[in-house]
């Protein structure tokens, strides 16, 4: 474990089987695994707190006016104004919600159709030209498109998220399978195994890492359609908060929609991270 | 390890499985050559040929061991009998029907043990089995040849956890879990120390004995082959002629278990060495 | 902004009888008193109205297009963008004279006039209302368009790039232009007549199937009119929280920016101001012919509905 | 290669090395290659060709108005009108320009950093919280804070479009990395290779497959950044024309901007694909 | 193969790399089980013990080989002497000096080939050359080590396209092209049929002769160790006690090449056999 230069060893986040001395030392020393995980919140705490001591600093100094850019301090302020209003959680709320539907609508359909192309000549030969096309239409651009086919209401805007989900599960799963080790494939079709059963024993448990990549990468991609999405004639959601606020004017609330953004991306992605990994100890 | 527990394991299903017969006609195989790999530069011809004119025919319950020189072609003609490639010339014959693709009624220990990195022991293992099979029959008969080479212990690692010979044994519970009409082995016993290897040799006999299937084993190590196969096959290429062909059939004799200073088997066993091109006097 | 009544009923939306959707949008104040006082659902007892807010002209021309609204609020420009590119919209009531639109300099600028932004960097919005106030100005002014450079930003942006020196004027737009003065940034030029005034439109088809409903629409709006010229306060607070400005900008705008005591009916001032505008949409190539804005200038306004409810 | 079920088997796909009988044969029955391509195309161009004739008869039989959705004929004629006009290749070119600077600079950018927290836990404990939330932040939410960071030139345009394309290359690369077959590590480490010469001999090439998926996001990715990109002080470019269609009720022009992107951001798939097989070819 | 090849694989930077010594001082080692494994549910203990208590002492240029049960941590020792594992307890000593972490000094040839599938076997073997070696010499020498290991032929192809034995031998190549102070070998042979490793164990002990290097070298077959070690190690465990630990030295009398029938040959032959538990008589 030669770790001289900081580059971790792969040793290092091992988190299953082998565990050399060091490891069983600690693990003598009692349960360090709390103070662990808070010391790797307060490391992971550092950057954001940089950032926003800077985002003080230059608001303080005026380098900014405060419509430029609001300080820290006005951003909460709105944000408890909105509270107050009994409004805040109702964006967060009906948000969160769109956002998971659509991003378990279109994760699904990524993952069924990435299998079905990445595995059948015929699919990828029928499809992957319409969808690689598909892929490159910016989601604003299906708003005319949504509204038109699905009028303005819920299925709409579930739709537009499922589709900025789909993508990166569709991609990552069609282009992992072409990659899965051939030796692996060969044994499971010479035990019998074909079609949807060699896909489930070996194909798909084989590229597990490739699926959470395009997972996270859905789900980042889900919040970001929702801007979107809350653009077909909502009144409520932290995209429509967005671009309400951008419309009119307030910076102090465009930028807490901003934050709320990022830091509840931020945590479902961080829940979906604590599925991954229980999902690679299993498979991988 | 016991008698009782080969019998049974055979015992539920016996008889559903019947030993198949297996004929190599006229087999030939040739790779291309990747395309630029630097391989190609040099070469006049952008294929290689592997194997040749390959005859050969193995009767139901027949052991045939597979004898030849490192990257003379066994795992390729392995890999035929499986139906995992197409042979680019001839053809192969299971039960006497010509046969593409994989056969349900072969099972294969490949050359590396090619276990599921995120199965266990037990559930690599239950790969194996039929796929009609019972759930709780299958449960048991992989726990009972967990028990036979040695693996009970640790059903639940991970392939990672466990040692090269291990790894090779549970690749041969795997095959074996399979009650194959043809059961094709490639160098099973290859990573295993000489007592483990002895008793895995004697496993593979009483599974023969209790269930007689019909069996090509790869192997390097001829007293291996003279032990345990009745026939004995040499691959082996002519001098100048790419490709490799069948070049010794010895037939084996005496009943198994044999007695390794039998005088029949020391010839036989110098004749083998000497066509393998071993000078049994140096040394 | 909650009114989210409709959000999912919405998904019903279409010319069913008894279902009527209609807009609301921070830059149609008469919109936010009705629906605040729910005089729309008393006027049409047993019709379903469905509130969908327009987040801007374009917005509520989109939701008109796709029949996803029955009466929507858009700027007159607007209307007639629509009406010439093909949208079957026909404008049914007046609800404003807004003065929303202003050229804008920063706090401290050197530009006093119009002729000083002779080579100057301006932001607008294309094809919104001070975009149509900008050109005029600079006609007004003695200039080209070809004398300064456009900047084509969104309407806040357009506010940050004045903030922060990309651009040396602004057509700005209420309510971000209220606020941006209260930030210290200087009105340079207004003009109330350079506005495009408030259209409330309907589908052609609305008109045709539901006409009831279209008056009833239209005498509501008559009403909260009347209301909104004498409960100035309230109405100040009302959209004060709908867009969620402060009190004081949207007392500005309410107060200084816009007139709502007006002759409701579409005709010929508002003809007028649009044949100005018109011209420029064929130019910038948004319009593919003049005949086209001709055609739509002559069949644009439905002034019976308003007429009958002015009587 | 039992394909009965019209599910490929890996072989069939397999480009390099084992040719079986079937394809020796095919070999010496001369070069197939190019008519095999013209199939190939000729597949693929089913579906859209299919959503074409859609298209023509939904319009053709009065299903939707002509604002609501021109037939296909309208839409070919706005582009004549822009070509006409010499507008068209101006958008095209400059929003290719943009597209492909962003998504070299987003690219790079995402392939180091993945690199550096992928395998340095010091660096994952202190950056990756903020990235996973920064990943968040939709297009939209950036062109305020662009504007007033870096004015409204072409850097704010391509800054935007590079963080666009950064994500989906940081998340495959830093995910992928930590599946790098250990094995084939530890064989490298145990022959003397460490730090960037580590990566680079052994990690890289391991997870190319995943680099390549990350980049094909990336510059779809790209893509979907260039419309919020274009609202930044642009005049020109297809996101342009999107958006400036959109508010115009130019539902025929909004069309082709949505056609075009999707054409193009194929093409450019297309070749990011050439790229890829070569690649694989090399390193898979 | 010949030997002035080994003579010239050696000759340009002879005396470079000189041959340490390596001791195992109280070496033990355990793994926890797998978290949420199956293996864990029924083990009283999450850890297991692999090594108890290994000392072993390795002088500069000696050959010792090291045998042992399958599973019984032979690989687990060797990847300890490789700085590839820290022992739970005791410690590695490379020349005297506690050594912790990856040596530049040792070269391991795995159990399995574990060569680069994207580079061909020309490259992978460069991959062993030391960092500092000049590109012209070190693709000389690469040259050079293909022809000894007889792959002078596939240097441009894939590990994928080539069989078992050549990937076995690419990655022997790979380890002496380190030109190690300690060669640490994990049964470089097994693959191979008689004659490869006849010709490779040749090579192998040429190489030692040329440029004598401290060799601990993992074999299942009794053979083999006698043939090539000065000493040879079995490891064990004790019944009941969890850890296998060296059970048995033997001093290998004789110099190489060595006579197989050899009466104090035979004699070690058949004690070590019973020490891994065969009955030299049965069979
Ligand atoms: N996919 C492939 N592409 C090109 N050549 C190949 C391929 N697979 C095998 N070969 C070649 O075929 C020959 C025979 O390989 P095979 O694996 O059958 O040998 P083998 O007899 O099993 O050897 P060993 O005892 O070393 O395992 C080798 O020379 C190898 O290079
Ligand atoms: N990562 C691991 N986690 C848990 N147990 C392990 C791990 N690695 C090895 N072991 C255990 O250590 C023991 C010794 O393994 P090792 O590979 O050293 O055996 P070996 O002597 O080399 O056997 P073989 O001759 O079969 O290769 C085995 O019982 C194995 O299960
Ligand atoms: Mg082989
Ligand atoms: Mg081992």
């Amino acid at each position: 474990m030669s770790d001289a230069e900081g580059v971790r060893t792969e040793a290092t986040h091992d988190d299953g089987g082998r565990a050399a001395a060091a490891d069983l030392a600690v693990a003598r020393a009692g349960r360090p695994d709390a103070r662990a995980g808070l010391k790797r919140a307060a490391i992971g705490a550092v950057v954001p707190l940089a950032l926003l001591a800077l985002w003080q600093w230059t608001t303080a100094a005026g380098l900014f006016s405060a419509v430029q850019l609001p300080a820290p301090g006005a951003v909460v302020a709105a944000g408890a104004e909105l509270v107050a209003r009994g409004e805040l959680w109702s964006h967060v709320g009906i948000s969160t919600q769109r956002v998971l539907l659509g991003f378990v609508i279109g994760g699904a359909l990524g993952l069924a159709l990435g299998s079905l192309v990445g595995l059948s000549a015929w699919a990828d030969r029928l499809l992957s030209p319409t969808i690689g096309a598909l892929r490159a239409v910016p989601s604003l651009a299906w708003v005319p498109l949504l509204i038109l086919w699905l009028k303005i209401g819920e299925n709409s805007k579930l739709t537009l998220i499922a589709i900025g989900a789909f993508f990166p599960v569709f991609t990552t799963v069609y282009l992992a399978l072409r990659h899965v080790d051939r030796k692996l494939v060969e044994a499971g079709r010479a035990f019998g195994l074909a079609g949807v059963r060699l896909l489930t024993t070996i194909q798909l448990p084989a590229i597990v890492p490739a699926i959470f990549s395009g997972l996270r990468l859905a789900l980042a991609q889900a919040w970001l359609f929702l801007v979107a999405a809350e653009l077909i004639a909502s009144s409520m959601g932290l995209g429509f908060l967005l671009t309400d606020s951008q419309n009119n004017g307030r910076t102090d609330r465009l930028l807490l929609a901003i934050v709320l953004l990022a830091v509840i991306g931020k945590i479902t992605d961080a829940l979906l991270g604590v599925a991954e990994r229980w999902a690679v100890r299993r498979w991988a | 390890m016991s008698s009782s527990a080969v019998a049974t394991l055979s015992a539920p299903r016996a008889g559903t499985t019947r030993a198949a017969s297996l004929e190599f006609r006229a087999v030939g195989q040739a790779f291309a050559a990747r395309r630029g790999s630097r391989a190609e530069k040099g070469a006049h011809d952008a294929v290689t040929r592997v194997l040749r004119d390959v005859h050969l025919t193995l009767v139901p319950g027949e052991i045939v061991a597979l004898l030849g020189p490192s990257g003379s072609g066994k795992s390729t003609l392995l890999r035929i009998a499986a139906g995992l490639d197409t042979p680019a010339e001839g053809e192969l014959l299971v039960d006497g029907t010509p046969s593409t693709g994989i056969s349900e009624r072969c099972a294969v220990g490949f050359q590396e043990p090619r276990l599921a990195p995120w199965l266990s022991v037990q559930e690599n293992v239950a790969l194996g089995l039929p796929r009609t099979t019972d759930r709780r029959e299958g449960q048991a008969s992989v726990e009972r040849l967990l028990h036979l080479v040695g693996l009970d212990h640790c059903a639940g690692y991970r392939p990672a956890e466990i040692s090269g010979g291990m790894a090779q044994r549970a690749s041969l519970a795997r095959a074996l879990a399979r009650r194959p009409g043809v059961l094709l082995l490639d160098e099973p016993f290859g990573a295993l120390d000489a007592l483990t290897r002895m008793k895995m040799q004697d496993l593979l006999l009483r599974v023969h004995e209790a269930e007689p299937t019909t069996v090509l084993l790869v192997t390097h190590d001829v007293d291996e082959a003279l032990q345990l196969a009745d026939r004995v096959v040499v691959l082996g290429s002519d001098h100048g002629i790419p490709g490799a062909r069948v070049k010794h059939v010895l037939e084996v004799p005496g009943a198994r278990p044999r007695d390794r200073d039998d005088a029949a088997l020391v010839g036989l066993r110098r004749t083998l060495l000497t066509t393998l091109g071993v000078d049994t006097h140096h040394h | 902004g909650e009114g989210a009544g409709g959000e999912a009923a919405a998904t019903a939306a279409g010319g069913k009888d008894g279902a009527l959707n209609i807009d609301w949008a921070t830059y149609n104040p008469l919109s936010l008193v009705i629906k605040e006082k729910g005089w729309l659902e008393e006027a049409l007892p047993g019709v379903t109205v469905t509130w969908v807010q327009s987040a801007g002209s374009n917005k509520a021309n989109e939701a008109l297009r796709s029949g996803a609204v029955d009466v929507g609020s858009t700027a007159g420009s607007a209307a007639l963008l629509a009406r010439a590119n093909g949208s079957p919209i026909k404008t049914i009531s007046l609800y404003s004279q807004p003065e929303w639109s202003a050229l804008v300099v920063a706090k401290g600028s050197a530009v006093s006039s119009v002729a000083d932004l002779k080579g100057k960097q301006i932001a607008a919005t294309k094809g919104t209302d001070p975009y149509f106030f900008l050109l005029q100005a600079l006609e007004a002014n003695g200039l080209a368009q070809s004398d300064v450079t456009v900047q084509n930003l969104q309407h806040a942006d357009g506010r940050t790039a004045l903030e922060n020196g990309s651009v040396d004027a602004w057509a700005g737009l209420d309510p971000i232009m209220a606020a941006a003065e209260q930030n210290g940034a200087k009105l340079l030029f207004r003009n109330i007549d350079f506005n495009t005034y408030g259209f409330l439109n309907a589908t052609e088809s609305f008109l045709a199937e539901r006409p009831e409903q279209a008056q009833a629409v239209v005498d509501v709006y008559e009403k909260a009119r009347g209301w909104a010229a004498s409960n100035l306060e309230e109405t100040t607070e009302i959209l004060a929280k709908a867009a969620g400005i402060e009190p004081a900008v949207a007392a500005k705008v309410l107060k200084e920016r816009t007139r709502l005591a007006i002759d409701p009916v579409p005709g010929e001032a508002q003809r007028k101001v649009l044949e100005k505008v018109g011209p420029i949409f064929v130019a910038s190539g948004d319009v593919s012919g003049q005949d086209r804005i001709d055609e739509a200038l002559a069949s644009l306004f439905e002034p019976g509905l308003v007429s009958k409810a002015v009587k």
